[in-house]
């Protein structure tokens, strides 16, 4: 068989984990770069997929890999990408290394500590952060449900001793408070996934009885249930899909995070670190969204078309519920967490929406939240590792004495707010359009979001940023060299991909449509048939060649 | 020909990208880089009109496709231009103006270490406002109207430091994002409707549609002409928007951006056309804000609001005409045009005159600056005669055609929009009387050992006569056997009013109504001294020097009401959605709490236990058995 | 009479067995009450012998008796063990179950 | 010899005259263990209570069992008992006073319940007929048992020969005390004792005044409280201190209140001090 791409690129920040966390407690630094030198080994071997990737190519999945692993269960090793799993590894493969440069000195020794041979913080911190790369690039490549629930769920173990482990010391109310409320925050953040992990290995058993029950064998291939399906030889019972729906949705709900199950999302984005923020909103919580596209609608197709309506009208309100609170916001951390809410809620509208503009849009979102809350929240975070804290009435005139900062920080926030010419707007103007060709009532809603996305941009960049400089910031540098190699790469991506997403829409728009097959919806169709609709870029030099006769 | 368009875009960008990424060491040459490019732009601009000035009329319109932008099953987003005789008119404007106004900044932002800056957020606004006219489709204009805003936000706050400038840009932002709301939704609906939204097939797809939704596709237009054009309900932002720097209340918030929306409904003119209701919409607003801003006009002092309050109301004219269907869309952007030079040139003058008294803005502190700036005061003077309309002058040409046209509306509708636009210019001759006297007539009322009124450097000066002769001339030379009309017609199909009146009269009317306005403020303010403080004045007036308390209810309702959701939300959010889960947790731990007193620790206890468990063992068995 | 008494006798002295182990504190009375109860239960295993006239019972009893040996050996030096550390026997002294 | 055990549902007068009288034996020896206070005597009861057992096994029929019985049982393992019993203390005996909350009550009742369920079902099980063990125990019992233990037993009773040996091991291993460390040498310990500061000089000397002068009495203090420190450490943790007589400690005040007469001096606190005396060792007993 062929080169195993797939499981090489999960395993080799794997491997790098392993390493990282084998050095000894002094070698620091080396640890720092061996972490960072396997991220960057795996965002090659991203870019590689995406490159042996054939957007056109038959058949759903591609670099497939399949292995028997537990026969007598029929779980199967079994790996495969579509685009929309592509285009995720390798925003996880991109944002990693960032990341890790961001994080650069959170996990140092601090100074007055007394130094222990056995305790080794720094290498943790980033065996840790590749651990969690490694399990979310495997489950976005898992094609057994199996292998995905497992990986699914030893996520949380990583994550929660990044979030309950390493904290800002911006606690404000001193080290030991803060550390309560980050260990709170981190129980929080576990029990909730785990609850939402529980109900979804029941639905994984009941999935298994039913094909084993229909099938003869039991399996928990993706593909080959899908297949089974759409032969006729499996049908699911109405009633039964629906609870196996519920329960796999419960969980992807919980990790997206989903109204009314976010509240551990602001408790866990506010208490870590930044970077550890942006690993759970920006990586982790996407492997949520993406298993609901993946899972929930080509498991269940019925039951889907069945929650729709409800699952539509808590993504509205999740969508205007977090922008709302996001302009309530004290804590600079906790408003962008709101933020992502809302964001989160587009995704799920665009993916529910059930139109091929709503999936691809939601698939781009994730893509383009990813790298908007990474710039955003990293440059907040080297803002508050200046100040020493995270509540906005601290600051006031940054601009005036680190005006590179504030620029990078007014980027994030307008790509946050989808600023037209930035990569969100075009994911969250098609997630609009798909829910309103369908749904007109929630795009009209929905639309409203736009309004409180600037509100709270623009009130969080007036109060830090604009007016008179105070004294507490005075003598705050501006972006540091490695800040900015961390900052300027994503913005650049930033103001690409919303110039020229085509690469991007490429890629994933034959994923969205085998999905939609599966679930078997078509694009309702315009009103009226308008003959220039084929397209602009046929249409483009149609118009010239008349022009050109015209003018002879 | 067509790939020089991309080049219009181009040059204003590379500006912009070049400025605010080049860091410092382009701060000595960077206002020269940003002025070149935008004389660049011009300059394409020029060629391609002379090229377009050599083609048949019908076969004008340029199209260059560059890429393809966002292809998702039926939703084909592509960047392409198109540039046609209104496009090219705007890109005329922009790129003129512009190029004067970046001019007269070197002089103005002189001493303000941050001038790379404020040249790269001029040069980013050309880029955006000329995407915005020059685009094929609407989601791509939609990019063009949200740079321009982004642009004014960052052009409104410049000065950022200053608490109120930061609040004024973020108000304008918002108020802006307001009206998007409604060009995001009309976009949609035309997308469900005809499957695409570049003009050409929108446009041309309107006739066999049914009339509701393009009724929804006019209102929602309507709504974004609205925020970005400073039209109420949505024009609280324009007066505030005056904390930015002068030269950028000259070109954005007077002669091009806050024009943008009437570019956009003259765009869709096909579809008001077939809309109308939303026609009788647009005009309803224009002749309420044509009134609206006049009248806040007339009662402020700061020199700065007076004019934001005129050009709310010059849009308004425009709008109305707008509204007015084929017989107004030429005139409306003809007075758009003009309007841009005789309103730049006005505010170009009044940075003049704050240039040189120290920034200071309250008319009440000017009076007699004639003879110590004397190249303002003329400047100043043609357009202010301009703007009201004095016979031969350009306002006059575009302002007659429009009352024209409302009167030619017909029916009721038209007796009271002209009737309304007859006020609205009676108004503006009182207005712009009092400006001018309070600023340039009457006795000093400044203090000679402070500010020492000096006429404004070669940079400064150059581009006031400019747009002053603009402000001359233009009207005359468009109106010479209606050249503009026919220039603008292929793309706006142009219809002659059949006038209740005739012409004639309604000019007479208008002189009229002028010289009354004129007449009136040359009493309360030409006759009797002005005093420093302000008279409190009538109800009208103090309600008008509060912009008509629009923007206290919008305090009121949204910020207050706002605030006040958020705060319940907030609550809400810990106390049930949140406290639901921690109820639950609390509960789990009491019960575990409640085990935890069986584990004593002792081993006799556990023996307890599992002699009680085995007795019930047993029990079981025997009840089995016996059952 | 019945030879089924010797079961009741055998049932009699394991629940006094049983009741001894929960009463007592004394490690080594406790441990002689274990003894008693198996015993008891070695008595049953004999009658029960009888009672279907194979040996299989008695083997039993006997198995019983060598790991009852066994079990007593070596509990007996962890009570001896505990007793040199804390200085008591007592059952309820060795509570660190619950910490 | 068959005849005992004969197949046969009831058995002879003998016997059941046997069982009764042996059997409250053994009821009451059972009780005995349970109750009694000090080890010792649980110890002793139980091992009556084991004979009797014995005798019943050779009863049924079971001769090398009782054999077994009375020899392995009876004759080792009570005895070990005896011995551990011995090395933690025979006068160690723990009050019978219930420290548990209720676990006194919870064991009655359980206990009672237990034995009247396991009665109920002896008594509704169906066990009328009984073989005997004629014929099995035809050719002698102890030939029977072997024929079953190295034929079918065999493994069970290789298994239970390993696990008497690891049994053995392991009670050496858990008893036995390796000495880690060398012994420290009288120098050493006195300088230890010297650096550590308290008690320089010898522990003092039990007895008191010679008047009885016995390892398990403690000398008393100046204001005549009895010493701990002057009792052997094992005496003291078997709560083996014999408490200094009453006289004695009278007589001492005597002593005490004449000497102060002729001193003219006040003994007010001093004699208050000296009660608490006799009750010191007891509490130290106690634990």
């Amino acid at each position: 068989m062929s080169f195993p791409l797939l499981t090489v690129t999960a395993a080799v920040p794997a491997v790098g984990a392993i390493a990282t966390a084998a050095l000894p407690a002094a070698r620091r630094t080396a640890a720092k770069w061996l972490a960072l030198l396997f991220s960057l080994a795996t965002l090659a071997l991203a870019l590689l997929i995406a490159f042996r990737f054939r957007p056109g190519a038959t058949g759903p999945y591609q670099l497939t890999e399949s292995h028997t692993w537990i026969p007598d269960f029929g779980v199967r090793y079994e790996l495969g990408v579509d685009g929309i799993a592509v285009a995720l590894i390798a925003l996880t493969a991109l944002l990693i290394p960032f990341v890790i440069l961001a994080g650069w000195h959170d996990a140092d020794v601090l100074e007055d500590t007394r130094p222990n041979r056995r305790w080794r913080p720094t290498q943790g911190f980033f065996a840790l952060i590749l651990a969690v790369e490694a399990m979310v690039v495997i489950s976005f490549e898992a094609t057994d449900v199996f292998l995905f629930y497992l990986f699914f769920e030893a996520m949380l173990i990583p994550m929660y001793f990044l979030i309950g482990g390493f904290g800002d010391r911006a606690g404000g109310h001193g080290e030991e408070e803060a550390a309560a409320q980050r260990s709170r925050a981190a129980v929080k953040f576990l029990l909730y996934n785990l609850a939402g992990g529980l109900i979804m290995l029941a639905a994984v058993i009941g999935l298994y009885a039913v094909t084993a029950d229909q099938l003869g064998t039991g399996t928990f291939s993706l593909q080959q249930i899908v297949e089974a399906r759409a032969a006729g030889k499996l049908d699911i019972a109405t009633g039964t899909e629906r609870l196996l729906f519920l329960g796999f949705f419960f969980a992807f709900a919980v990790k997206a995070p989903l109204w009314p199950l976010h509240t551990w999302l602001p408790g866990a984005m506010g208490e870590s670190t930044a970077p550890v923020a942006v690993l759970i909103t920006a990586v982790v919580d996407k492997v949520g969204t993406f298993a609901m596209l993946r899972f929930c609608l080509q498991l269940f197709p019925q039951a889907s078309s069945w929650a729709t309506p409800v699952i539509l009208v808590l993504a509205l309100i999740s969508v205007l519920y977090g922008a709302l609170l996001a302009v309530a916001q004290r804590d600079i951390k906790r408003l962008i967490a709101y933020a992502s809410i809302s964001h989160f809620g587009f995704i799920v509208l665009g993916i529910f929406a059930m139109t091929s503009q709503g999936q691809s849009g939601a698939t781009l979102y994730m893509v383009n939240h990813g790298i908007s809350t990474a710039a955003l929240m990293l440059v907040a975070g080297f803002l508050i590792s200046r100040r020493g804290s995270r509540l906005i009435a601290d600051y006031g005139g940054v601009q005036k004495v680190a005006p590179i900062l504030a620029g990078t920080f007014l980027v994030g926030g307008l790509a946050t707010l989808s600023l037209p010419g930035l990569a969100p707007f075009v994911s969250e103007f098609l997630v609009l359009v798909g829910t309103f060709s369908r749904y007109p009532a929630i795009g009209v809603i929905a639309t409203v979001a736009i309004v409180l996305a600037a509100l709270y941009v623009l009130v969080l960049y007036q109060r830090t940023m604009t007016g008179p400089v105070r004294d507490e910031v005075r003598a705050m540098p501006d972006l540091r060299v490695r800040e900015l190699v961390v900052v300027a790469p994503l913005i650049a991506l930033l103001i690409f991909l919303g110039v020229y997403p085509k690469p991007l829409t490429d890629l994933v728009n034959p994923a969205v449509g085998h999905t939609l097959s599966v679930v078997d919806k078509k694009d309702p169709q315009p009103a009226v048939q308008v003959d220039a609709v084929p397209g602009g870029d046929r249409r483009g030099p149609a118009v010239r060649d008349q022009d050109v006769e015209a003018a002879k | 020909m067509e790939n020089l368009i991309a080049l219009l875009v181009a040059a204003p960008l590379v500006g912009a990208a070049l400025l605010l990424c080049g860091g410092k060491r382009l701060d000595r040459a960077g206002h020269w880089i940003g002025t070149l490019l935008a004389v660049a732009s011009f300059a394409v601009a020029a060629v391609l009109f002379a090229d377009m000035l050599g083609k048949a009329a019908g076969h004008r319109a340029l199209h260059q496709h560059l890429f393809s932008w966002i292809p998702v099953g039926g939703f084909r987003a592509d960047v392409a231009f198109q540039l046609d005789q209104l496009s090219m008119t705007f890109v005329l404007l922009i790129t003129g103006v512009g190029s004067l106004i970046h001019i007269y900044s070197i002089g103005y932002m002189e001493h303000d270490e941050r001038r790379r800056r404020f040249f790269g957020y001029l040069n980013l606004f050309l880029a955006a406002m000329l995407l915005l006219v020059l685009a094929d489709n609407y989601l791509l204009l939609y990019v063009g109207w949200e740079g321009v805003g982004l642009a004014s936000y960052l052009l409104i706050g410049f000065w950022q430091h200053k608490p109120s400038a930061a609040t004024a840009a973020k108000k304008a932002f918002l108020v802006n994002r307001v009206g998007d709301i409604g060009l995001s939704i009309a976009i949609m609906v035309m997308f469900t409707t005809f499957g695409t939204f570049a003009f050409g097939p929108v446009l041309a797809a309107t006739g066999d549609t049914g009339e509701g939704r393009l009724t929804a596709i006019g209102l929602m237009l309507l709504l974004a002409a609205c925020g970005k054009s400073a039209q109420v309900p949505l024009q609280s932002w324009l007066g505030d928007a005056m904390e930015g720097p002068t030269p950028v209340s000259a070109l954005i918030h007077a002669a091009t951006m806050v024009t943008a929306g009437v570019y956009l409904i003259t765009r869709s003119g096909a579809i008001f056309n077939a809309a109308p209701t939303a026609q009788l919409a647009v005009v309803v607003v224009g002749a309420v804000t044509l009134l609206f801003g006049a009248i806040v006009g007339c009662a402020k002092d700061d020199i700065k609001k007076a004019l934001a309050g005129s050009t709310m109301s010059q849009i308004g004219y425009m709008i109305l005409a707008a509204g007015l269907g084929p017989i107004g869309y030429a005139f409306a952007i003809m007075h758009l045009v003009t309007h841009g030079f005789f309103k730049a040139g006005l505010f170009l003058g009044a940075g003049s005159v704050m240039h040189g008294m120290n920034d200071e803005v309250d008319m009440r502190r000017y009076g007699g600056l004639r003879s110590y700036m004397p190249i303002t005061f003329v400047t100043f003077g043609l357009g202010y005669l301009a703007i009201i309309g004095f016979p031969g002058l350009s306002g006059f040409f575009s302002k007659d055609k429009i009352i024209e046209a409302a009167f030619a509306k017909g029916g009721a509708e038209g007796w009271i929009l002209g009737a309304a636009a007859l006020l609205g210019a009676a108004i503006t001759a009182f207005y712009m009387t009092r400006v001018m006297l309070m600023t340039f007539f009457g006795e000093k009322r400044w203090n000679p050992a402070e500010v020492h009124p000096h006429e404004s450097p070669k940079s400064m000066t150059i581009p006031m006569i400019v747009l002053a002769v603009g402000s001359v001339f233009a009207g005359g030379l468009f109106s010479i056997d209606d050249a503009f009309v026919t220039w603008l017609e292929p793309v706006t199909s142009f219809a002659h009013g059949n006038s209740p009146v005739s012409a004639t009269a309604v000019t007479a009317a208008t002189i009229v109504v002028l010289l009354a306005g004129v007449g009136v403020a040359w009493l309360k303010y030409g006759r009797k001294p002005v005093p420093v403080a302000a008279p409190r004045g009538s109800v009208l007036t103090r309600a008008a020097r509060r912009d008509l308390l629009q923007d206290d209810f919008n305090h009121i309702v949204f910020v207050r009401g706002g605030e006040q959701l958020t705060r319940t939300l907030v609550q809400l959010d810990h106390s049930l959605v949140d406290g639901a889960v921690n109820g639950t947790a609390a509960s789990m731990g009491g019960l575990s709490g409640l085990l935890r007193r069986l584990q004593t620790g002792f081993v006799r206890s556990y023996a307890v236990q599992m002699l009680g468990g085995a007795a019930v063992l047993v029990a079981a068995t025997l009840l089995m058995r016996s059952v | 009479m019945n030879p089924v008494n010797y079961l009741y006798l055998a049932a009699l002295l394991f629940t006094i067995g049983a009741a001894g182990v929960l009463i007592r504190r004394n490690a080594i009375v406790v441990f002689m009450c274990i003894e008693l109860m198996l015993n008891a239960c070695n008595l049953a295993f004999v009658v029960f012998a009888r009672m279907h006239g194979n040996l299989d019972g008695q083997i039993i009893a006997f198995f019983t008796m060598v790991v009852a040996a066994a079990e007593v050996v070596v509990g007996l030096a962890i009570i001896v063990s505990i007793f040199r550390t804390r200085h008591t026997a007592s059952v309820d002294d060795a509570s660190l179950m619950k910490l | 010899m068959t005849g005992l055990a004969a197949a046969a549902s009831t058995t002879s007068l003998g016997e059941a005259v046997q069982f009764w009288i042996l059997g409250t034996v053994a009821v009451i020896g059972a009780l005995c263990t349970i109750l009694m206070k000090r080890a010792v005597h649980s110890a002793l009861s139980l091992a009556g209570t084991m004979i009797v057992l014995a005798v019943f096994y050779l009863a049924n029929g079971a001769y090398f069992l009782g054999v077994v019985q009375i020899v392995v049982y009876t004759g080792a393992i009570m005895m070990l008992f005896l011995f551990v019993v011995m090395l933690v203390g025979v006068t160690a005996a723990d009050s019978l006073k219930e420290t548990l909350k209720g676990q006194r009550w919870l064991a009655a009742g359980l206990g009672l319940g237990f034995g009247i369920l396991l009665i109920a079902g002896i008594g509704n099980a169906s066990l009328r007929h009984f073989d005997g063990l004629g014929q099995a125990n035809a050719g002698g019992n102890v030939q029977g048992l072997a024929a079953l233990i190295f034929t079918k037993y065999v493994f069970a009773f290789e298994a239970t020969g390993a696990l008497l040996i690891t049994a053995a091991v392991g009670a050496m291993v858990l008893t036995h005390r390796e000495r880690t460390e060398r012994a420290t040498s009288q120098r050493e310990r006195s300088q230890a004792r010297v650096r550590a500061g308290k008690q320089v000089p010898p522990l003092p000397a039990p007895g008191v005044y010679a008047r009885h002068n016995a390892v398990d009495i403690p000398g008393l203090l100046p204001d005549g409280t009895p010493s701990e420190l002057t009792v052997n450490p094992t005496l003291r943790a078997r709560g083996q201190i014999r408490d200094v007589s009453g006289e004695a400690l009278t007589g001492v005040k005597e002593l005490e209140r004449r000497s102060e007469d002729w001193l003219e001096r006040d003994s007010g606190p001093r004699s208050s001090s000296a009660a608490p005396g006799p009750a010191a060792p007891k509490e130290e007993a106690k634990k």
